[in-house]
């Protein structure tokens, strides 16, 4: 089982963080994974992606121009990655911050409403952990005790305080999603 | 050492330089490869080893040739337009015969450029960048684990034919995050003793120099023989390469580092469409496997060369198969990287072209 | 002292050639400075005891191959790079001694970025800088101390600052790097000036035994080929033309500027700008 | 006067340059008539009043004086050794002597 | 100007440029072409150019960018560490696409090497020794008077395709001596207007911008592609070589510089005892006559590369080969200049291999 | 003052953007000093009528696409370069008035050589000195005149001075060379500080018509996102940290040393030896 | 009081570093509650005090404000030009906004 | 008809520009020169040589390693080339500073005292032009009076008053040899 993610925000969304911790989750799970960001020039804000794919045999090439599922957290990325989605891919986006939605028919597509259970858990960092979770809970890449166990890796020691409320950000994600058609294996 | 980590490119050749021993480091930060210095600075520093941020690429090259001279394991790393400042110091540095480690983490060219992935140095790297006769050994890694692997190759390497090494990765390599492992390497036992280093003249035995100077043209020639006999050693034992899908292959990819990872995806693609395609990567470039491509010349019907550059390697490759067969390329420059889709598609044309019959061999493509 | 030279007539040996050169002869010209300077250089050494952990970096210059003469381990460094080379030296060999030996083609043209910052980051080795206001090695070119109106092979009608700008005082300079803890200028035209900058290399190591940081001694010397004269012309032309422009003495000393030095090089008079 | 001093000069390694010459304040040396193997008069002990001073040997480029003093003995004699022929090789220039010089690299 | 002069190449290479209405040089001495920077700074001063010694190679590329970025014809030269020092400073300036004029007096390497002559630069000349993807449009003169000549003609070349030009010469070029006639040529007349360069924004026109930065992979891709499509007319218009008694010959000398005089002595004695042997003289290194090399490929037995380094020039000739006939290489290093005599020895070497049969062209030799 | 805004409600415009800014949106970082350094150069290239004659050399660093922003002809140059490109510039445009725009990383330390030699030449533009003490566009590595202490990515336990060496206070060493003219240190985190820049600049280029020789303006400026501040935090740091050790004020004038100036570096104390 | 000033700022531009509401000696300045396109707060003009000094023109970073002085006429307003949406586009963190930053070459 | 001559001696001899002054005289006559200096290391004193080709046809290469004649000024000079003199070639050497002779005797051994010739006319600088003139009258690459006419381009303006004694130099040296067997066309 191979799945290839694209990751998609603002620069200040925690996206590479969100892929790296998937990226990490895959390690913790003894899979083989990568994790490729698309670094540009404009290093902090404007866009930034970032390729993950978690695998169970070796990874050919960690660049792909198809993807399993696309994990957009704004416009810009929708309107840019939508078209390479492979066919009963994913699409799940925050929709707080989507104006115009996809409009493929031939995937799944999940809105969240990132935006509002983050104004709830009233902490802007951890939009990045809701989405993780609301994904997981439709694409079971890895499990979300996986994530958890993760965690403590990705984030330096010096922001292990913060362990939990992302914790409780993913599960609040996870249980986010109830429209999506089918969860995807 | 046997936990998985998961580490970008940079860190884990950094991690890996601690591991091995490396006893200074010299350079100077430059995207996409600052992370390299950055690691040290923390790391390494706390680690006992001799970390500088120096006042430019020129400086560190040749910080780098005195403390191999005084019998360090030394490294620098850079990306290219501070590589190109090195020329001098490692036309210096292999003349000396001086073992250094340096790593080149590939942006896009020429000139300032951009910051994205690029194999455009090759030549560089491979023919040699600075004046004069001499050769680096040249190791391409293609995963992040080769990132670390090749750090303690490469310091093997240099102290075995007292020769700089050169780790070639594309900005994606050094960007990139996979699972790494470090091996179990005990410096102590793998640095060998180098009894021609500037540590002091002792009563027993003459002074050392370091120097590549020889002002009769007699000597240099000497010199110059010595150095080509070396290489003819080093092309003898460490042409390094990776076959993949060969055995029964019709048409043959070669590429290097990323390029190669691409291009294993596109013989998962191909394989599913029945096209009997394979793979050799190189993995020293210099040495380059001409054997080896020469070899699979004689079974497969043609070449598909895959670079992010304008088709450099596309020349070695070319010296290898000598005429027989047609040798294509395919790459993208400037950073963009190639897709699987659009080598596959390249791939295909190479076929139409050589499937008739095996008689339209003489067809030689220049490259793009 | 060599130690092998037997007493004549009962006569005690009181100057030899010490033994920390080699019998090498030198292939300097007729009189030139570089001879004296390796001379009295080795001289200390023998007398310190250090041969056995010195190490010498002597870059491009007609002092290139110093390591035929010094029977000491050296390096060779590329043009304008000893400072490098020797930091990289040092740095991982701490407790040997290390010393440069630059001309001023290479110390204070190519090599400016990496003398400034050598100095700057108080690298803990000497650098003994021959400035003979020209480049020998390569015939005679203009150096970067080349006093203004003098003729090289580049500057056939005198050095003129418009195009060739001013001579460099980088000495005046270096004593200004907070890295630097002995800053002093010597020459060894005479038997007076040697006696002085003996002096000057025995204390310049005893510092670096001591981790002070840098120490810079300027020989400023003579060039007979590259200046077209005799030997006895060019020293008389170091005292005629080269001290009023590059006055010797002590510049810094224990890390700190010596008051009296006519700095800045700025308020000097001789040279005139011809905009 | 007691003889308080003595050189031995290396004639075939001088050089010519008369630095030594002009640094005796005894006024004890001269540049010989004749020339060494590679075309260079060179310096030698003229008179008996060297006083071991040094001063020859510390301006001398090429380290080719040997200086000595007396304690309490006498008879000092210039020693010159090593001179290996005296083939005459002239040059264009007195003042650049064939044989040595800058290397240009 | 019909008189006759003789003159050292050094020499006559800066007399043409002062002649070819050169504005300005920047440069550093270096044996063996400081006479380059020294009849400059007296005949070029005296006649209106901005001469400048400055204080590094790396100082002097940069202000050649500068001078021509600002519309200027302008040159520099140096031998081959101060060559190698240049490197970052000419991909700058092929990305940037500034014609300028660039002499290497090539001695031998590697390191500090002599200064005896010497061809060790080839690669680097060739191949590009900076990083990326550029070419330098490279002439290689093997007589005074070419040293003369190309330096006109690199001028030209400079302008008319926006590219930096190399003459590559080796050591003995420049100090040698021989009769040159200098051109009627009119700088006034022959100097294109440069729009493009950053002489002051006027009211009509937008910015002026000299750069070789593309931040975003897709514009330095545009750039890349631009670069080649310029290549691919340089490599169609502008290759030049010389054939000697080519039309009848059974063997083929492939030479450049002073080893193609070597060479044309050689055949002038092989002949003399019934060897049909001709040379092949590449004078445009880049771009490469390998079509030529292929036709006489197709004529000759066999073909016998003569350089003063150990056999750069061969994978080019390879390459235009194409495994057609085996290519042999006799060369020297360190300074040494092949003599005629030991160059036959080895033509005859290579024929006693090819004479037997035509069917023995499968032999490939590695370069020594 | 770019003439193209209408007054409004009968009021004048008092300030506008210069039309020797493009329309182009600058990429800086919010609150950065490159923003407000560019707005005043080209503010007094307007004011002075020379956008037709002014060509302007910007380095890597984060300024390196200011012609993307600057309205008039530039070149691009080299990381540590741009002193030498403007020498070429000018030496074949004399009468053009030309400026290159550095930061400390380029200016201090990949191209002190170069820095030094067209100061000591005397080369007759502005070099305009941007010490944010940081590489800010590599990520916030430590520049040569990062202060003692500083935490920088490259120094996460702060700026040391064995390892490092010591913040290089290069505005006072290139005052001392001869070749300068004008040399100064300013500031633009004030409307004071930004007019006594905008003066400094328009002394500068008319020095430069005058054909003094080289002017130098330092800038003390800040880097929010290297320094991890608010741009306001970053402009009390620079007053806090950076002014004791780099005082603003003229160091040089009319080709004249200003005596009152804390020089030499080496005094101040700041500097602490860590061997 | 007459009011004497007034400033225009082209909010779509004003990357919110509040250097200019620091610089306004009136305190004419501060920044709103809604953010632009690219995502920033931005300066606008709170008081009708403003006196035309132009402070926060000269500290303006990215030159967006137009300043304005009155000769003898009145009735200023601040004009808002250029608010192209009102997206919500949060950052995580509000010191570093997104949409703009350092060049990494 | 070509003509392939070594010249050498010490540095300081001068060798370099009676080599220049040959190959000058030879355009002075419309012919193909070349002057090859070995320019090495050690460039002031040392040995030095240079090879003069004078032809009538474009000059392959200008370095050879056989010579139709040898000059030689010194010892190391005779030591070293006498032994790549062609056959029937010509080895020319100042007596006065000669301890071994040559020895072979498949060529034209020609020794002449320049030393002597030159303190008669008091002025050691010419040494190298009494020599030519030696030179010439043995094997006649070119006229004595092409030579005359090249010296005023070979010496710089400045020493332009020294052309009159060099001119002598040339002439005595001409009369000097009476010994040599034949001359070589
Ligand atoms: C990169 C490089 N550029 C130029 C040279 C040529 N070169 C050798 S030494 C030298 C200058 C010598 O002058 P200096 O340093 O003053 O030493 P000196 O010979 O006067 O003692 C030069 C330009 C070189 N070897 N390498
Ligand atoms: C030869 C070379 N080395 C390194 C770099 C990478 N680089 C680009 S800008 C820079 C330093 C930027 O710092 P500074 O000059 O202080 O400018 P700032 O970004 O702070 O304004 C570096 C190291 C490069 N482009 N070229
Ligand atoms: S050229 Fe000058 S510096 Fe060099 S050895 Fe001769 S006299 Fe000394
Ligand atoms: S030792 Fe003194 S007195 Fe004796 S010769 Fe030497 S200089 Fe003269
Ligand atoms: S100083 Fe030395 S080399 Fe010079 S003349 Fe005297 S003895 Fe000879
Ligand atoms: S990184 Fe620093 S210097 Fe660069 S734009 Fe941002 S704040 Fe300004
Ligand atoms: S012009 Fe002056 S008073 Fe008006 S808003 Fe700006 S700073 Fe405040
Ligand atoms: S200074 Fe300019 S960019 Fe900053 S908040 Fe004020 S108007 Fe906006
Ligand atoms: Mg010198
Ligand atoms: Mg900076």
């Amino acid at each position: 089982m191979t799945h290839e993610i694209i990751f998609a925000g603002f620069g200040g969304q925690g996206i590479l963080s969100m892929g790296m911790t998937l990226a990490y989750s895959g390690v913790v799970e003894g899979k083989e994974v990568s994790w490729m960001p698309s670094y540009g020039p404009e290093m902090r804000g404007g866009t930034a992606n970032c390729i993950v794919i978690v695998s169970d045999k070796r990874i050919s090439s960690p660049i792909v121009s198809k993807f399993d599922a696309l994990v957009a957290m704004n416009q810009p990325s929708v309107d840019k990655f939508e078209k390479s989605i492979k066919p009963n891919g994913l699409l799940i986006y925050d929709s707080g911050n989507i104006v115009v939605p996809p409009t493929r028919t031939d995937i799944t597509v999940a809105p969240v409403d990132i935006e509002s259970e983050v104004l709830k858990l009233n902490n802007l960092k951890v939009r990045n952990m809701v989405m993780l979770g609301a994904f997981l809970s439709v694409c079971q890449v890895v499990s979300i005790s996986s994530v958890v166990k993760a965690l403590p890796k990705v984030f330096p020691e010096r922001y292990h305080h913060l362990l939990k409320i992302n914790q409780e950000a993913l599960e609040r994600g996870e249980k986010l999603v109830i429209e999506a058609a089918t969860p995807i294996a | 050492m046997s936990e998985v980590l998961l580490m970008e490119g940079n860190e884990a050749a950094a991690e890996a330089a601690i591991l091995a021993g490396c006893d200074a480091y010299f350079g100077y930060p430059i995207t996409p490869q600052s992370e390299v210095i950055e690691y040290l600075a923390d790391q390494g520093r706390k680690r006992g080893m001799v970390v500088m941020q120096v006042e430019s690429e020129v400086a560190a090259i040749n910080m780098v040739y005195g403390a191999a001279g005084a019998g360090a394991r030394v490294m620098t790393s850079s990306s290219s337009p501070g590589i190109s400042l090195m020329q001098e110091g490692l036309s210096y540095i292999a003349c000396a015969e001086l073992p250094c480690l340096l790593i080149n983490i590939n942006r896009g060219g020429p000139g300032l450029g951009t910051i994205q992935p690029s194999q455009g140095d090759y030549f560089q790297s491979v023919k040699g960048g600075g004046h004069g006769d001499y050769h680096l050994i040249v190791l391409a890694p293609a995963s992040v684990q080769e990132m670390a692997d090749y750090v303690y190759l490469g310091f093997d390497l240099a102290d075995k034919y007292r020769n700089p090494v050169l780790i070639l990765a594309d900005g994606a390599l050094g960007q990139m995050m996979e699972k790494v492992i470090f091996p179990d390497y005990d410096p102590k036992q793998r640095k060998i003793s180098k009894p021609w280093a500037t540590t002091g003249k002792t009563a027993n035995r003459p002074p050392n120099v370091i120097t590549s100077l020889h002002l009769q043209s007699e000597d240099m020639e000497k010199i110059n023989i010595h150095l080509q006999e070396k290489y003819r050693q080093i092309e003898k034992n460490e042409v390094r390469y990776e076959l993949i899908s060969t055995d029964d292959a019709e048409y043959l990819l070669v590429a290097y580092g990323l390029s190669a990872r691409i291009c294993q995806r596109v013989i998962e693609i191909a394989r599913q469409q029945g096209i009997k395609v394979g793979l050799l990567r190189p993995i020293s470039l210099y040495p380059y496997p001409y054997e080896m491509v020469s070899k699979l010349a004689d079974q497969v019907r043609g070449i598909l060369v895959v670079e992010m550059n304008a088709g450099q390697m596309v020349e070695d490759v070319r010296l290898g198969v000598n005429g027989k067969i047609p040798v294509d390329f395919y790459g993208r420059m400037g950073g963009i990287i190639p897709t699987p889709e659009d080598t596959l598609t390249s791939l295909k044309k190479l076929m139409n072209k050589t499937q008739p019959k095996k008689s339209s061999e003489k067809l030689i493509k220049e490259k793009v | 002292m060599n130690g092998t030279q037997e007493p004549i007539n009962g006569m005690e040996v009181v100057w030899e050639k010490p033994s920390t050169l080699t019998e090498t002869r030198m292939h300097y010209c007729p009189g030139c400075g570089h001879g004296v300077v390796h001379k009295v250089l080795m001289d200390v050494i023998e007398e310190m005891g250090i041969q056995d952990k010195t190490i010498g970096v002597a870059p491009v210059g007609c002092s290139v191959i110093a390591y035929n003469y010094m029977n000491i381990d050296m390096q060779e460094a590329a043009h304008g790079r000893a400072t490098a080379v020797a930091t990289g030296v040092k740095r991982v060999l701490p407790d040997k001694i290390v010393f440069t030996y630059q001309g001023d083609g290479d110390l204070a043209a190519i090599g400016t970025a990496e003398t400034m910052h050598a100095c700057n980051r108080g690298e803990n080795f000497l650098i003994v800088f021959i400035n003979n206001g020209i480049y020998g090695m390569t015939g005679g070119q203009m150096a970067p101390t080349s006093i203004v109106g003098m003729k090289t092979s580049t500057t056939p009608e005198g050095r003129e600052v418009h195009t060739q700008g001013h001579p460099f005082k980088i000495t005046e300079i270096i004593a200004m790097l907070p890295g630097t803890y002995y800053v002093t200028r010597h020459s060894v035209h005479t038997p007076t000036t040697v006696r002085h900058f003996k002096k000057a290399v025995e204390k310049a190591f005893k510092y670096q035994q001591e981790k002070k940081g840098t120490c810079l001694i300027e020989v400023v010397s003579n060039c007979p080929s590259g200046w077209k004269m005799t030997p006895l012309q060019s020293n008389k032309w170091i005292e005629e033309k080269m001290f009023p422009f590059y006055p010797p003495g002590d510049l810094k000393v224990d890390g700190k500027l010596v008051e009296k030095k006519p700095i800045p090089p700025a308020a000097t008079t001789e040279i005139k700008e011809s905009k | 006067m007691a003889v308080r001093g003595t050189v031995k000069i290396d004639v075939e390694t001088c050089k010519g340059c008369e630095l030594c010459i002009e640094a005796c304040p005894q006024d004890s040396l001269a540049m010989s008539k004749e020339i060494n193997t590679k075309g260079y008069h060179y310096a030698v002990l003229i008179q008996d009043n060297c006083t071991g001073c040094i001063n020859c040997a510390l301006v001398c480029p090429d380290a080719v004086i040997t200086v000595y003093r007396a304690g309490k003995k006498k008879d000092p004699i210039a020693t010159i050794t090593n001179v290996k022929h005296d083939i005459k090789i002239m040059v264009d220039n007195p003042d650049v002597p064939a044989g040595e010089g800058r290397l240009d690299i």
